[in-house]
């Protein structure tokens, strides 16, 4: 099964382990993750006014890619994700902003971005499926007690990512028990990290993310995992007592790759 | 005569129980919808013979619409599933007559359904005035 | 030679706001047939009737057409005026130039070029009108009401009382519906049981009145005055004659782990169970998805312990027939499902509960015996946070888009009922807005703030967070003090949206009885017929038509069988004259019509017909039942002789309502 | 000019501000709440009410995390986030300078700091 591959920037830099994890797991799970040629960066956050194009003509390019491709495009990071799959959305359901794209773009745009944006996160539950990666895990994490971060740009907004059900989601418990560890349910797992302000206002943006951490720890967690390189940074940022790790590394760990 | 000018003249057939009650409720709630729209009241839509729709087309209609109870809301229990039947094989004859498929139309409209009524025409009367004139089955003897 | 009168009403400004009422009546005077053309400020009123009854008696006229209102508004009353002139009344005919003109058209020239066409449209339909008669039918004098809640009882009750038979079908194995599971009512704090179980027993000792519980409508045939209903009782495994309610099988029967439907699942009860103590019909049911003999035969223990010998594991389904005259509707309603509200953390906490669920958990039946316990502990609550409108007056897919109506005071009252109980427990509601209309209901919301110091906060909960501790950390915004506040709940009560029942969206379908978009029943008139469907015959009380309190409920019920009884009063129903009916000489007797007719109406017979060589020849041709023709043309499009067609609405009128408007 | 802003601000965002039913849902539900001047459900009513310069002048309009929280749990579908966003870009594409200059970066920027952070806060906060 061959899948086109957007990492994004981040993964490029300061966040290789978690793309360097994912792309040996899914060689493990047999999965080829095809990389974009000369992908741009998706600009980190969506620009919801319906008059910004040029913010997200990036996004535009990596479907369009993809659809030639022909492969679904299978991204890791929860922003490029987000920014991705919420540009896809605009295309579909605002005539207006289709138009202007094809026009700049000189395609047309809907027909050419025609292809699915699909999470890692998804991939492992809906082509691997999470019974299926179980049986191919050799070394079950078992007794570890791991919280899952999902943050805001996985889910929301709800009826664009149709991602879980963006205030009580489970595919990342899914898939702690996947890899045979046990999942930590937490009030906190679906709040903001503070994102970008904390270049604006640190204090805000620590405030956030322990809320998250000492929520997670006080049941009983032993680690966080997540998918976002900048919720990973700020909950680090926000002295975490306890490890935030990116989720492609328990999995390589548990399917013996790492 | 100019695109602007072409005003279209619009039979439309409301079953008393649901679709002649919401386009009731669409005045009642001054829901505007073009003045080109004629409504001829039936007991049901299963009352509409194909052969009125012809008979408005060969006096110079512009577009025919039909609108009834949703399916299974049918006061009379079965008649829309009839009309659906019956006006699916009438359009595509007409289509092959050259009277375009646009130009006719089956609504399900419930009597709760006012904006819904008056959103279905404001489109059907759009969707023919972009069509023009129809003068593919008018009777030219039946002018005065 | 026609002799047509036309009749322009302005409806005050209504239509004359916008539609030259004077053109219209000039140029629909100067149409073909037309004698006499007059425009008056309301045709409606007394004075513009006599207008009209004088000019049919002045003109000799042969038809009317009336340009006003809609004809669901006013047809009625313009029928009887032509009759009082000695028109008949059949010969009216109404162009809609309110609903379907004046009211949508801002531009006078427009509107009234538009409400000249509707009326030339209705004279060249009037001109081919024929006078008819309306036939007579016979009323069954009975009724049958489906739902057994108090709406449902009331109903019962008092059509009963008028001295009619009345059957009342409720789904679960006891009436009582809501009420039943209700603690106290507001506004007067007084126990629901105690008004509510009195009628119960009133509705089972009632000759007139024949109970069918655990039975469901099947299938509805007929029409106003006459409907067949098939109900379908549901096995329950004990015979009802037998079973004297001992309440021994209950005891001993070692399935203990059946989740207790009428606490709401908040606790367990066993696979053979009263649902409550006041139940009525007192008789036992036994669950079939946990009775262990019904799943793999092996148990019998109720059997053995039965000194009735009531036990049947062999009981099916039965179907029962019946006549009725009327129906009505009482199906009642439920909480919504709150998956769609998941920050309230309802499904992951059991300390978040519904309102409902507070009742039960407050209530001296229910499974803390009325003590307040959170359940996840059973400890008592400091704190307790209210959150209303959840679901309700919400625009997205999981909600309502209504108010509900009744959760500000079941709010109140908890609120107050907790605070007199347990003074040493802090209440907070979160409102959007406090709607009270009601008698003595703004005074007793306010006694919960003034009296009973219940903390009031406007704005809303945003997020719910359980605790490791087993706390519930509540974060809101109060708006008047423009600040977000968190509040370290010990349970947290959702108001959750009420809507209508879902086996009242088939049974509609049954009785072909209109819903709106949010699945209530509509009323004939939102103002004028609030307890009549559209469809004759079928009548509504209760929350099935819109969210109600107890008190008003009560009042509809009993305005509903009143309009029961007046229809059950009547010996004959005069029907609808506009039925099918069959040329002979055309029809070929093929049976088309026979198969469309959705109701039976047409049956074919054999005549004989005089040829014109002077044989006579026997053929087969249909024959239309005109008390069971309800009218609807299926049959008339059927037809491919063209024999069969439709008085009111025949070919010749339509066609030339087609021409008129295509002219 | 007032009105001018008002309609761009509707325009851009696509938010009908007379849904609003002035619940506070998003007000109850937001992280940065605290940091606000100006709370989501008034960024909602002062759009309504055409007192946008208020809103441009205030720091509450860079505090905004579109983490769609408010977005997510309107009943009424009125998407506060999208405002607060349709208001700081009349800010940022007004100013002339940026909220956030290229200059400020390196005194911000430590080893460890994921370049998404900074494309991210550079689309939020300059034009």
């Amino acid at each position: 099964m061959t899948f086109s591959y957007y990492p994004g920037c981040t993964l490029k830099t300061k966040a290789k382990e978690l793309d360097g994890y994912a792309r040996r797991s899914a060689q493990a799970l047999g999965i080829t993750l095809a990389e974009l040629p000369e992908w741009q960066c998706c600009g980190g956050v969506y620009t919801t006014a319906k008059d910004e194009i040029a913010t997200k003509l990036s996004s535009v390019r990596a479907l369009e890619a993809a659809k030639k491709e022909g492969n679904a495009l299978v991204t890791l990071c929860s922003a490029c994700h987000n920014v991705i799959k919420q540009t896809k959305y605009a295309l579909d359901t605002d005539d207006d902003m289709n138009f202007k794209v094809s026009n700049y773009m000189g395609i047309d745009a809907r027909e050419a971005c025609d292809t699915n944006v699909v999470h890692y996160l998804e991939m492992l539950r809906d082509v691997v499926g999470f019974d299926e990666l179980k049986k191919k895990v050799v070394n079950p994490l078992t007794g570890r007690k791991i919280a899952a971060y999902y943050g805001c740009l996985l889910l929301r907004p709800g009826k664009t990512m149709q991602f879980d059900n963006p205030e009580n989601p489970k595919i990342i418990e899914d898939f702690i028990r996947a890899i045979g560890a046990t999942p930590v349910i937490y009030p906190m797992r679906n709040e903001c990290c503070g994102a970008y302000v904390t270049l604006e206002d640190g204090e805000q943006a620590k405030k956030n993310s322990s809320a998250v951490w000492e929520s997670a720890a006080g049941f009983g967690a032993d680690c966080i995992i997540t998918a976002c390189p900048l919720c990973r940074y700020n909950l680090i940022k926000a002295e975490s007592e306890i490890p935030v790790i990116y989720f492609t590394e328990l999995l390589a760990e548990a399917l013996g790759v790492k | 005569m100019s695109m602007n000018e072409f005003k279209p003249k619009i039979v439309a057939f409301c079953c008393n129980w649901c679709s002649y009650a919401g386009a009731d409720l669409a005045g009642t709630n001054r829901l505007n919808y073009p003045a080109d729209v004629k409504i001829i009241r039936v007991p049901c839509s299963c009352r509409v013979n194909p052969l009125f729709i012809l008979r408005a087309f060969q006096r110079g209609a512009d577009g025919v619409i039909l609108c009834g109870c949703h399916p299974g809301d049918c006061h009379y229990t079965t008649g829309n599933y009839y009309a659906r039947r019956r006006m699916t094989l009438l359009f595509s004859m007409l289509d092959y007559l050259g009277i375009e498929k646009e130009r006719t139309r089956v609504e399900w409209v419930s009597a709760a359904e006012g904006a819904k009524f008056a959103t279905v025409m404001n489109d059907f009367v759009k969707t023919v005035t972009e069509l023009g004139e129809n003068k593919r089955l008018e009777d030219l003897r039946c002018k005065k | 030679m026609q002799k047509i009168g036309v009749f322009v009403c302005h409806c005050g400004t209504n239509i004359a706001g916008t539609v030259d009422v004077k053109a219209v009546a000039e140029a629909l005077g100067k149409e073909p047939g037309v004698v006499f053309s007059a425009e008056y400020p309301y045709m409606c009123s007394e004075a513009g009737q006599n207008l009209i009854k004088n000019a049919i008696k002045e003109y000799g006229l042969t038809g009317i057409v009336v340009c006003s209102c809609s004809p669901r508004m006013h047809e009625a009353t313009f029928r009887k005026t032509a009759a009082a002139a000695g028109l008949n009344s059949y010969m009216v005919e109404i162009a809609n130039i309110r609903e379907q003109c004046s009211w949508i058209h801002k531009d006078i020239k427009v509107a009234t070029e538009k409400a000249i066409v509707l009326g030339r449209t209705a004279i060249a339909k009037v001109a081919l009108n024929a006078p008819l008669t309306a036939s007579e039918s016979p009323v069954v004098k009975r009724a049958l009401v489906i739902g057994g809640g108090i709406a449902g009882i009331q109903t019962a009750l008092d059509i009963a009382d008028a001295g009619y038979e009345v059957d009342l079908v409720e789904k679960e194995p006891t009436i009582g519906g809501k009420m039943a599971q209700i603690d106290k009512t507001f506004p007067t704090l007084d126990c629901a049981a105690c008004i509510l179980t009195p009628k119960m027993v009133d509705c089972a000792q009632n000759e007139k009145i024949h109970i069918y519980a655990y039975s469901e409508v099947e299938k509805v045939k007929g029409f106003v005055g006459n409907f067949t209903v098939s109900i379908k009782k549901k096995a329950r495994f004990v015979d009802e004659t037998k079973c004297t309610g001992c309440g021994v099988c209950t005891e001993k029967c070692p399935q203990k782990k059946t989740p207790n439907l009428f606490n709401l699942g908040l606790d367990t009860r066993s696979a053979i169970y009263i649902p409550f103590a006041q139940a009525i019909p007192k008789v036992a049911t036994i669950d079939a998805d946990y009775c262990n003999m019904l799943k793999n035969g092996k148990c019998g223990v109720c059997s053995k312990v039965c000194a009735a010998g009531a036990i049947d594991y062999k009981q099916q389904d039965q179907i029962i027939e019946q006549q009725y005259g009327a129906i009505v509707v009482a199906t009642g309603f439920n909480p919504i499902k709150l998956d769609g509200y998941d920050e309230f953390a309802y499904n992951e906490s059991p300390d978040v509960v519904t309102s409902l669920e507070l009742e039960r958990l407050m209530n001296a039946a229910g499974p803390n015996g009325g003590t307040l316990l959170r359940p996840s502990d059973k400890t008592h609550p400091h704190t307790i946070v209210f959150v209303q409108c959840v679901g309700s007056r919400d625009t997205t897919d999981c909600g309502k888009p209504y108010c509900s109506k009744i959760c500000c005071m079941y709010t109140a009252k908890h609120a107050m009922l907790i605070r007199d109980k347990y003074p040493d427990t802090e209440v907070y509601v979160f409102y959007i807005d406090v709607r009270t209309p009601g008698k003595n209901f703004d005074e007793f919301y306010r006694r919960a703030v003034e009296e009973y110091g219940v903390h009031y906060i406007k704005g809303m909960v945003g997020k719910v967070m359980p605790q490791p501790d087993g706390k519930l950390l509540v974060r809101g915004a109060d708006l008047l003090m423009n600040e977000q506040i968190l509040i370290n709940a010990d349970m947290v009560v959702l108001a959750a949206a009420i809507e209508p029942d879902k086996s009242a969206r088939p049974l509609a379908t049954m009785l072909t009885a209109s819903m709106d978009t949010n699945d209530f029943f509509t009323e004939a008139h939102p103002k004028l017929r609030p307890v009549e469907s559209p469809t004759a015959g079928i009548f509504l009380s209760g929350v099935c038509q819109g969210p109600k309190d107890i008190p008003e409920t009560v009042a509809q019920a009993s305005a509903c069988a009143a309009k029961v009884i007046g229809l059950l009063a009547k010996d004959k129903l005069l029907s609808n004259p506009c039925v099918a009916h069959s040329d002979e000489n055309l029809c070929n007797g093929c049976s088309s019509c026979e198969k469309v007719c959705p109701y039976g109406a047409i049956t074919y017979v054999d005549k004989e017909f005089r040829m014109p060589d002077r044989t006579t020849k026997i053929r087969r041709v249909a024959s239309v039942n005109a008390a069971v023709c309800q009218g609807c043309g299926a049959c008339t499009v059927a037809c491919p002789s063209g024999a069969m067609d439709l008085s009111g609405f025949s070919n010749k009128q339509i066609m030339a309502e087609v021409d008129a408007i295509c002219r | 000019m007032h009105n001018n802003d008002k309609e761009q601000i509707l325009r851009s965002s696509g938010v009908n501000v007379l849904k609003c039913m002035r619940c506070g849902k998003c007000s109850g539900t937001c992280p940065s709440y605290e940091e606000m001047e100006y709370h989501p459900h008034q960024f909602v009513y002062m759009v309504e009410k055409g007192e946008i310069d208020k809103l441009i002048n205030s720091p509450s309009i860079y505090k905004c995390l579109t983490c769609f929280a408010c977005v997510e749990r309107c009943p009424r579908g009125v998407e506060p986030a999208k405002i607060v966003e349709a208001v700081r870009l009349i800010a940022t594409r007004r100013q002339g300078e940026n909220h956030l200059k290229a200059e400020d970066i390196p005194c911000v920027v430590e080893d460890d700091t994921p370049g998404q952070l900074l494309v991210s806060a550079f689309r939020k906060y300059k034009k």
